[in-house]
């Protein structure tokens, strides 16, 4: 009983402190090389979480998508930068302590609220019935169904980022 | 097995023939090289998105039985306000943008993607499309903040809007997802059913306080409006123009929708809300106007300042005060873009004092500067007066007399520097020559605002009621 | 069987970790981070609500958060690049040629 | 359009078509059209007198003027007894003074203008007097004033002329404040502004009250003082006195008409008016006797002292007009219209006669610096004696029977007549001293001036001339139609008063009466012997005197400083806070302060506010943060989740 | 009421503005055909001005040449003209001080004549806009309108520190009207008490609002009319409004605009705030008393000729605001008549001391003297409107001020005694001023300018003669209002009266 009570506990408590360890790792490490790794590492924490919850398709895209594609692009960018002068340049804004004391009365509020949750109704949508059609599946159908103009817009949006990107990044 | 319901396509048409036009402009660009045609394109689909808006009338996209998107008046007023932002924008870009050396056909297309966005926004009744269009909108209006990407000043602005958009963006997700949290739902009808039978709590308020600080940063009101000034500096004149006016209006759009339909049930909450942001925006934006040596971060405090009267008239959330905020919406439109289309005019028109002697030179220019300059001042028989007027009738009607007052206090020190450009333009002396630079284009948007300024200011039945 | 809360705070937790790294670093790339690490917030707990509400939207949505995450990067590294031509610049406080 | 209009008419039309085209047409006739149009009204005014005289009163509107809701008051005249003799007496001097003016005026380059004022002057004159209700009659009180502002700074290119004249305007204002309201309480009170309705109806005041700062006031008291304090101003009783002897910066024949004969004397012509209301009020009467008494006193004193010829005769015109209002003050209002009658005329010649002597002294006004004038100019010699004489009021002259009137009624009139009588008959004395203080100083002794003005010596030319001849006349004789019965005489104007003026009681017998004209005339001839002695016999005793007394000579001689008092309270106070106060605090301070402070206040705060606008992006991103903070607070706090 | 071929009242008031959009057409350099254009405009408007005065049914307090259309149903604002005996005074003077107005500024203009006639008439179609209106947002509409080409007119040809005053100008009067505007509001709001809701301010006269409304909008309508009388002590404006304007404006100023303040109070605050009115009386009359003594006062302080006439006319602007509020038929007839007389006085002093600025262009006072040996003509005109100024009778002044200071009277004795103190201070500094300027030896400075001209002289003599003839004979002018105020005092006097005899019913009961 305890075990299959306790385990996905200990699991969630392992995800959770790495998880926050890591992003407090990227937001302060000096080097930008070290956050983007920094930061692989949690998106694979990430996805594992993503595992957990069984949102297997949710997984392999955080780590196609983000840690493939994204982090990819900012480690091109960062190369471009001059990493030398960057290692030693100051890290924070002259204000740091300020964002922090508010960062942190903005939590505490967030915990004030968050443990009045009371989450909404349920749908169909249980784990049964994700299991008897794939994951995968589900989300497609629901994709390519309800969700199509929603789908067609996040084209549009790549399509808008890729004219940017041109338009403001190119030669001429 | 697959059953796939094809929705019916009816209501999205304006927003259909829009990204389609955008993205045929994208391909035309390796054929033509005269980019005007680019404009015509642009004019030619906006007449085309109000002529099938009419027929577009109508919800779509059934997911468990509710829609997602709504084409009602509502969106079908708002959708005029962009298609005149887009048409009036265009028409000052032309030229402007050859002089700018930033005449790509992207341009175009990323103006109507915008514009889609916008629409979209306006139309979305599921939070998600909102968030997809909000997103479209923002990125595209990004892109042409920095589109002179040879100019500093440019890039700066571009980052700046960016990072802040990004990061606000950031938030509204977090208050979505906690709101479907407790709902179990994206779609505001249901939401607002669910919270009507479920009572207030505190990770409902967190979540509505993150979505309004979203929106509320998107409309550029105090204390999220820090932006705006630095990033209407910055983009070129006919980005500014168009920003001043479209994303504002989209913001406006979804937070009619979402804050009423949505958070109905917490109205006092989000009312009170917004009646403080409304006094600060006004306050700001009006003080830190006075201070201003550059004419466009000027009427970037302005237009922050009108934001807070249009708040006036989200506050009471009666139909007569929703109606009022959608004309001031469409009178600020006309006045704001006519007052940047002469700044555009000008060679160098940035700072105010560029405008000394302006009568003397170009005495019909100074006139057309000063209809305007009196029209965001309010001053009767310009349009800016009846925005004005209606508001605060609609604001005094729900009881609001001492926001009024306050509101009509500061439109009055808000005088001082519009009358300040007047000053510079009537009463100062030239200081070196004046250089314009009008084409047929830029006459035709300055005509069109300054006569839409004076019809809709004698004749204000065209707008209202 | 882990209770919601947790997954909530522990995404609540590092969404302020993402807002306190995006107010405080001077870099504009970690910024960018920061927000990344924002929308990962939001998309763990958007994950556990559609787990736990049975319910597909919340996924749904991650998917197009992704998406435009992507969108967004790629399009802020653009500018960057574009600010990193004209002026050698990748610290917010290098950029205040427009004030007051 | 009958002869009654004309009267007043014709000096207007005069004066319009001198003022309009008298500099570019007229220039040297420019008399002309003024003394046709006096004349004529002078012929209508006597023919008018003629049927006021055979028993015909006339009081009729010519238009109505202002109405307003039940406020209603027209032009319109009321001649009576007391406006005929008004009407002869101003038409008949002013004739004369314009023909006088002919001579006196001739070559200055403001001739046509001058004459314009005259016209303008006898119309304002005319409207005054025959006005048949209140609010004409401040008419033309204020048009006489403004016409005397006119002639006063006739010559304006002198400061101290203009500034006369400007003083003359203003201190009237001040009477007139009272008149002014004098006339509202009769309006509210009585609804009409009619002379005959308010006559009709005053009587139903007595006893009425009204509050003041809590004193009960009796109602037709406070009416009649305030009318009063505008006859104060306009006649040149204390304390609003200081006026007239600065009008002499005028030129002589204005002094002659308008600050001897006739506009001063309008004081007493409205007192005597209203004597219906008066004679209601004891108070009243009594503050009128007093005011003329002290006047008529405190004038002489200062005569005494003074050397400008003209002055001298000024400050008796004060004197002999305190000497009417002390008439009207024991209810002898005909006694002092009679006075005012034969002192239009005696007067009128001193003043003539002063500028006779003038014209021959070129300007010189300092009767030390004369002498021995009767050889050079024995006809202005006798006239001024005549006038002298009359005015010291030896008998058969006309300044003899009127002041004896005075005396005679006054020393019936209980108590205060009795102390007004002993004042009277002391001025008496002082007014023939000073009187002949000239004549002896002027005209006898040897020539005290500079070698060229002796032989510039001459007499005046005719148009000079005659009119003093005329003046002397009724100087003379203009007494004659009031010779009392204790003397064989009929009073025939005392009578002729009557129906107007009603007639005081006399209870002293002809005995007593014989007594008051004795003294009366034995102070006079110890007047006259003084003079005589000082300035003729032994004509270093004035100089001893005034080293003995010295501190009243010099008080005397400064007029008792009234004016420097004035300065400093009025004028000099009235600037400085103007200056100091409104100018400098409340406006430029405190109103101004808060009106430009206001705007500054905003506009350095926007200063301050914008270092809030660093640029810095992150500033930017707390800012919205600490915003979602507020927020936050705001709704959990309240809430309490 | 006879029947005139054309709807008069919009014509008077659009005329001009056509006319100066005409003008705007013109080519800049034919300066004089400018001039002549606006001169003609304004004479036609004047002439057509006329048939108010000669076919004016004095008998009854209605309106009169009234037009109503509908112009914004969904708020029931009606395009509605009309003038009652209160009001056609003011569109006469008007149209005659544009005239003059153009006349006296034929010279002494040179830059931007275009705009400067163009500005002029746009204002005396504003000016004749505010007084016909009998609807509230159309009146609102006009009464800001007028502060365009004001401030232009101020700010642009102005004197040296013009752009103060032009900005101070407008800002004072724009506080003002926006707090009126909310007022209005709130009227409008309260106006369909039983009926359709509407800005018509006749309708608006039938409705008794309740006593703290009244109380409240009566203020706000006060922050308006106070400020544009301008009543003590927001008073501050108009000295260096006037100093600094060009004579046409001053002549403006303080003939029309001006008396708009007073006209909002007998047109508005009173008929339709009758209780509030009545209660605020006393306050009122204090302060207009304080305007006389003060605005008189410091008059002795000033040292520039246009500003001590400015401050003249806050003390007679004090007593015309004290007339009205003595709530009688003499004050408010008084009132209204002296409105009229200190247009014309006022504005005829502003056009001298233009003539006179344009040919020794200084206003310091002390660099004048003798200018009446100089300038004899002049010098007569001056003294006329001097004595006009300071109410001797047989001028206009005199029965203005008379009849007010009989209705403060008839309404408080204190009062009435303070406000008549200002008669003798009036006399003080006005004669002083022409002595300073007229009298005494000639000042070198002011040597050898020549007499008024031929034109000058035919701008100066109708107010001559309008100064006679209402000192004369005012009953012509008189005789226009008495209907209408003996309606409006009924109005103020039997208010509240309705409800205090029902409130007598429930305590029966």
């Amino acid at each position: 009983m305890m075990t299959d009570l306790m385990l996905p506990k200990l699991f969630f408590g392992y995800f959770a402190v790495v998880m926050i360890a890591l992003s407090v790792l990227i937001i302060t490490v000096r080097n930008p090389v070290h956050s983007v790794l920094w930061m692989l590492a949690l998106f694979f924490h990430i996805a594992g979480l993503y595992l957990f919850l069984n949102a297997e398709f949710l997984a392999a895209v955080q780590i196609i998508l983000y840690a493939g594609a994204i982090l990819v692009l900012f480690l091109f960018v960062i190369m471009m930068l001059n990493l030398k002068e960057e290692l030693t340049a100051e890290r924070f804004i002259g204000e740091w302590p300020i964002a922090i004391a508010v960062g942190a009365s903005i939590i505490m509020f967030i915990f004030f609220a968050i443990n009045k949750f009371v989450q909404g109704p349920t749908g169909q949508y249980s784990i049964e019935a994700i299991k008897a059609e794939t994951h995968t599946k589900a989300l497609g159908k629901a994709l390519f169904s309800n969700y199509i103009l929603h789908f067609e817009i996040a084209g549009i949006i790549l399509l808008v980022a890729i004219v940017g990107a041109i338009v403001l990044a190119k030669k001429r | 097995m697959m059953n796939i319901v094809i929705p019916d396509l009816r209501p999205v048409t304006p927003e259909i023939i829009i990204t389609l036009s955008a993205t045929a402009l994208l391909m035309l660009e390796l054929i033509f090289k005269n980019k005007g045609i680019f404009a015509l394109i642009g004019i030619s689909t906006a007449a085309a998105v109000l002529y099938a808006m009419p027929m577009s009338y109508g919800e779509t996209f059934f997911a468990e039985g509710t829609a997602m998107f709504i084409s009602d008046n509502y969106s079908a007023y708002f959708k005029l306000i962009f298609m005149i932002s887009l048409v009036l924008s265009i028409l000052i870009s032309v030229r402007y943008i050859q002089r700018q050396k930033a005449e790509y056909g992207e341009y175009y297309s990323l103006l109507l993607f915008a514009a889609a966005g916008m629409m979209l926004m306006a139309s979305a009744r599921d939070l998600i499309l909102l968030y997809l269009g909000l997103e479209l909108m923002a990125l595209s209006t990004y892109i042409l903040a920095g589109i002179k990407r040879h100019d500093i000043k440019s890039n700066e602005a571009a980052i700046k809007y960016f990072l802040l958009g990004a990061f606000s963006s950031a938030m509204l997700l977090y208050g979505i997802s906690l709101l479907y949290g407790l709902t179990a739902t994206t779609d505001l009808y249901k939401i607002a059913e669910h919270l009507k039978a479920t009572e207030v709590t505190a990770t409902l308020l967190l979540s509505m306080a993150l979505i309004a600080v979203a929106f509320l940063f998107k409309i550029a009101a105090a204390p999220f409006h820090m932006w705006a000034p630095d990033v209407y500096e910055g983009a070129p004149t006919s980005i500014t123009a168009f920003m001043s006016v479209g994303p504002k209006a989209a913001g406006f759009a979804v937070i009619g929708r979402v804050f009423y339909i949505g958070f109905e049930n917490i109205q006092t909450d989000w009312t009170a809300i917004f009646i403080g942001v409304a006094i600060l925006t006004i306050a700001v934006g009006n003080i830190l106007a006075l201070v201003q040596t550059n004419i466009k971060r000027m009427l970037a405090y302005s237009s922050i300042a009108h934001a807070g009267y249009m708040l006036i008239g989200i506050i009471p959330g009666t139909q007569e005060s929703m109606s009022a905020m959608m004309v001031y919406m469409l009178i600020y439109a006309f006045m704001n873009i006519g007052a940047f289309s002469i700044v555009i005019l000008l060679e160098k028109g940035d700072e105010i004092k560029d405008y000394e002697g302006l009568a003397k030179s170009h005495p019909l220019i100074a006139a057309l500067m000063l209809v305007f300059m009196f029209s965001l001042t309010g001053i009767p028989p310009t349009a800016g007066f009846i925005g004005k007027f209606n508001i605060f009738m609609a604001a005094i009607n729900a009881g609001y007399t001492w926001l009024v007052v306050i509101a009509v206090i500061f439109s009055a020190i808000s005088a001082y520097y519009y009358l300040r450009i007047v000053m510079n333009m009537y009463m100062k002396e030239m200081k070196e020559e004046i250089i314009i630079h009008p084409s047929i284009s830029l006459n035709a948007a300055i005509v069109l605002t300054v006569l839409m300024v004076f019809v809709i200011g004698i004749i204000p039945s065209i707008v209202i009621g | 069987m882990v209770p919601l809360q947790w997954y909530i705070g522990l995404s609540a937790i590092i969404f302020i970790i993402g807002m306190i790294g995006f107010l405080t670093r001077r870099n504009i790339i970690i910024m960018l981070m920061s927000v990344e690490l924002m929308l990962n917030s939001v998309n763990i707990s958007l994950v556990a609500f559609s787990h736990y509400l049975q319910d597909i939207k919340g996924q749904i949505l991650v998917l197009f958060i992704i998406t435009v995450a992507a969108a967004e990067a790629a399009i802020g590294l653009a500018i960057l690049v574009a600010l990193f031509k004209n002026k050698a610049a990748v610290h917010t406080d290098e950029i205040i040629e427009m004030k007051g | 359009m009958d002869k009654y209009v004309l009267i007043p008419l014709l000096p207007f039309i005069a004066f319009a078509i001198n003022i309009i085209f008298g500099k570019k047409i007229f220039k040297e006739k420019a008399h002309w059209v003024a003394i046709v149009a006096v004349l004529g009204s002078f012929i209508a005014a006597v023919s008018t007198f003629i049927e006021v005289v055979n028993g015909n009163i006339i009081n009729y509107d010519v238009y109505s003027w202002i109405v307003s809701g039940n406020f209603k008051v027209s032009i319109g005249f009321l001649i009576d007894q007391l406006t005929a003799i008004m009407l002869i007496v101003v038409t008949s001097v002013s004739l004369l003074v314009h023909i006088y003016s002919v001579g006196y005026m001739h070559g200055d380059k403001g001739y046509y203008r001058f004459f314009a004022y005259l016209s303008l002057f006898t119309f304002s004159m005319l409207m005054l007097v025959m006005g048949n209700n209140l609010l004409q009659m401040y008419f033309g009180w204020e048009a006489v004033g403004l016409c005397s502002y006119f002639l006063i700074g006739f010559w304006y290119e002198k400061k101290s002329a203009a500034d006369a004249g400007k003083k003359a305007f203003i201190i009237n204002r001040f009477g007139d404040f009272g008149f002014g309201i004098g006339v509202i309480m009769i309006f509210l009170t009585l609804g009409t502004l009619h002379y005959s309705d308010i006559f009709s109806t005053v009587g139903t005041l007595q006893g009425q009250t009204i509050n003041i700062l809590g004193y009960n006031v009796d109602l037709i008291t406070l009416i009649a003082l305030l009318l009063f304090c505008g006859a104060v101003g306009k006649s040149a009783q204390i304390p609003l006195h200081v006026w007239l002897p600065d009008a002499m910066e005028g030129p002589t024949p204005v002094s002659a008409l308008i600050h001897a004969a006739t506009m001063v004397t309008a004081g007493v012509f409205m007192v005597a008016r209203f004597n219906p209301v008066f004679s209601l009020s004891e108070v009243a009467m009594g503050v009128v006797a007093i005011t003329g008494a002290v006047t008529s006193l405190f004038a002489a004193t200062i005569a005494l002292a003074q050397n400008d010829i003209k002055r001298i005769v000024a400050y008796s015109t004060v004197s002999q007009l305190g000497y009417m209002f002390l008439a009207c003050g024991v209810g002898a209002f005909g006694a002092g219209i009679f006075h005012l009658y034969t002192h239009a005329y005696f007067k009128a010649l001193l003043f003539l006669g002063a500028g006779s002597v003038m014209h021959a002294m070129a300007g010189e006004l300092d009767i030390q610096k004369m002498g021995g004038l009767r050889k050079h100019m024995p006809v202005t010699y006798i006239t001024f004696l005549i006038a002298s004489l009359s005015i010291a009021g030896i008998p058969g002259l006309a300044g003899f029977f009127s002041k004896d009137e005075i005396l005679w009624l006054a020393y019936n009139h209980g108590t205060i007549g009795k102390i007004v009588w002993v004042v009277g008959t002391i001025v008496a004395a002082l007014t023939a001293f000073y009187s002949f203080r000239i004549i002896f100083l002027a005209f006898h002794g040897k020539f005290r001036g500079t070698h060229e003005q002796e032989h510039h010596l001459h007499e005046s030319p005719k148009v000079i001339t005659v009119p003093l001849l005329i003046l002397a006349i009724g100087a003379i004789g203009a007494g004659w139609v009031g010779i009392p019965q204790a003397l064989g005489g009929s009073n025939w104007i005392g009578h002729f008063f009557e129906p107007v003026l009603g007639h005081p009681h006399v209870t002293a017998t002809h005995a007593e009466e014989y007594m008051v004209m004795g003294i009366s005339v034995a102070v006079a001839m110890t007047g006259i012997f003084i003079a005589w002695v000082f300035y003729s016999l032994k004509p270093e005793m004035p100089k001893i005197l005034a080293e003995k007394f010295k501190g009243i000579y010099t008080t005397l001689w400064n007029k008792y400083y009234v004016d420097e008092f004035y300065d400093f309270i009025i004028v000099r106070s009235t600037r400085w806070i103007a200056n100091s106060i409104l100018v400098g605090v409340t406006d430029g301070k405190i109103i101004e302060g808060i009106i430009n402070g206001v705007p500054a206040k905003i506009r350095n705060f926007g200063e301050r506010l914008r270092k809030l606008q660093t640029g810095h992006l992150q500033h930017y991103a707390v800012s919205m943060a600490i915003g979602l903070f507020v927020i936050l607070t705001l709704l959990l706090i309240s809430k309490g989740g | 009421m006879q029947e005139i071929g054309y709807p008069i009242l919009s014509t008077l008031i659009f005329l001009p503005i056509a006319g100066a959009i005409l003008i705007s057409l013109i080519k800049r350099t034919s300066d004089t055909f400018i001039k002549r254009t606006a001169l003609l405009i304004s004479l036609i408007t004047f002439v057509l001005s006329v048939p108010l005065f000669s076919s004016f049914d004095k008998t009854t307090a209605n309106m009169q040449f009234t037009e109503t259309y509908n112009w914004i149903p969904s708020w029931g604002i009606k395009y509605a003209l009309g003038i009652d005996g209160i009001s056609v005074l003011f569109v006469l003077l008007s149209t005659l001080l544009t005239i003059l107005c153009v006349t006296v500024s034929w010279n002494s203009i040179k830059d931007k004549v275009k705009e400067f006639y163009a500005a002029l008439l746009l204002i005396e179609g504003a000016m004749i806009g505010v007084f016909c209106s009998l609807d509230l947002f159309l009146f609102y509409i006009f009464w800001e309108a007028m502060l365009i080409p004001m401030y232009l007119l101020i700010g642009v040809w102005g004197g040296p520190n013009r752009l103060y005053a032009a900005i101070k100008f407008f800002l004072y009067t724009l506080v003002g009207s926006v707090l009126m505007l909310v007022g209005i509001i709130v009227l409008y709001l309260n106006s369909g008490q039983g009926s359709e809701r509407s800005f018509d301010i006749l309708h608006m006269m039938t409705i008794s609002y309740p006593y703290h409304i009244q109380l409240i909008l009566f203020w706000a309508f006060f922050a308006a009319f106070a400020v544009k009388v301008p009543m003590w002590p927001v008073h501050t404006w108009l000295p260096d409004a006037h100093t600094e304007a060009p004579t046409a404006g001053s002549v403006i100023l303080a003939g029309i605009l001006i008396k708009m303040g007073a006209y909002g109070f007998l047109r508005f605050s009173m008929p339709l705030f009758p209780e509030a009115t009545k209660a605020m009386a006393p306050a009122m009359m204090i302060l207009s008393v304080i305007a006389i003594i003060y605005g008189g006062i410091i008059c002795f302080g000033q040292t520039d000729l246009k500003r001590l006439i400015a401050y003249s006319s806050v003390s007679h602007m004090g007593f015309i605001t004290l007339g009205l509020f003595a709530l009688n038929t003499q004050g408010i007839q008084g009132g209204i008549l002296q409105m009229i007389n200190h247009g014309i006085v006022t504005g005829a002093l502003f056009l001298c001391v233009g003539m006179i600025y344009d040919r020794t262009h200084t206003r310091q006072i002390a660099d004048y003297g003798g200018t009446a040996s100089v300038m004899p003509i002049y010098a007569a005109f001056f003294m006329v409107f001097t004595l006009a100024s300071i109410g001797l009778p047989g001028t206009n002044g005199f029965v203005g001020e008379f009849l007010i200071i009989l209705g403060a009277f008839t309404a408080s004795k204190t009062l009435g005694v303070l406000a008549a103190t200002g008669i003798i201070i009036g006399a003080g500094y006005m004669l002083w001023l022409y002595q300073r300027i007229f009298f005494m030896e000639t000042n070198p400075k002011i040597q050898g300018h020549n007499d008024i001209n031929l034109r000058e002289l035919l701008t100066l003599v109708p107010m001559i003669i309008l100064v006679i003839w209402i000192g004369i004979y005012p009953n012509t002018f008189l005789s226009f209002m008495d209907a209408s105020v003996q309606n409006l005092i009924n109005k103020v006097n039997t208010a509240g009266l309705v409800q205090t005899a029902q409130q007598a019913v429930e305590v029966i009961k």
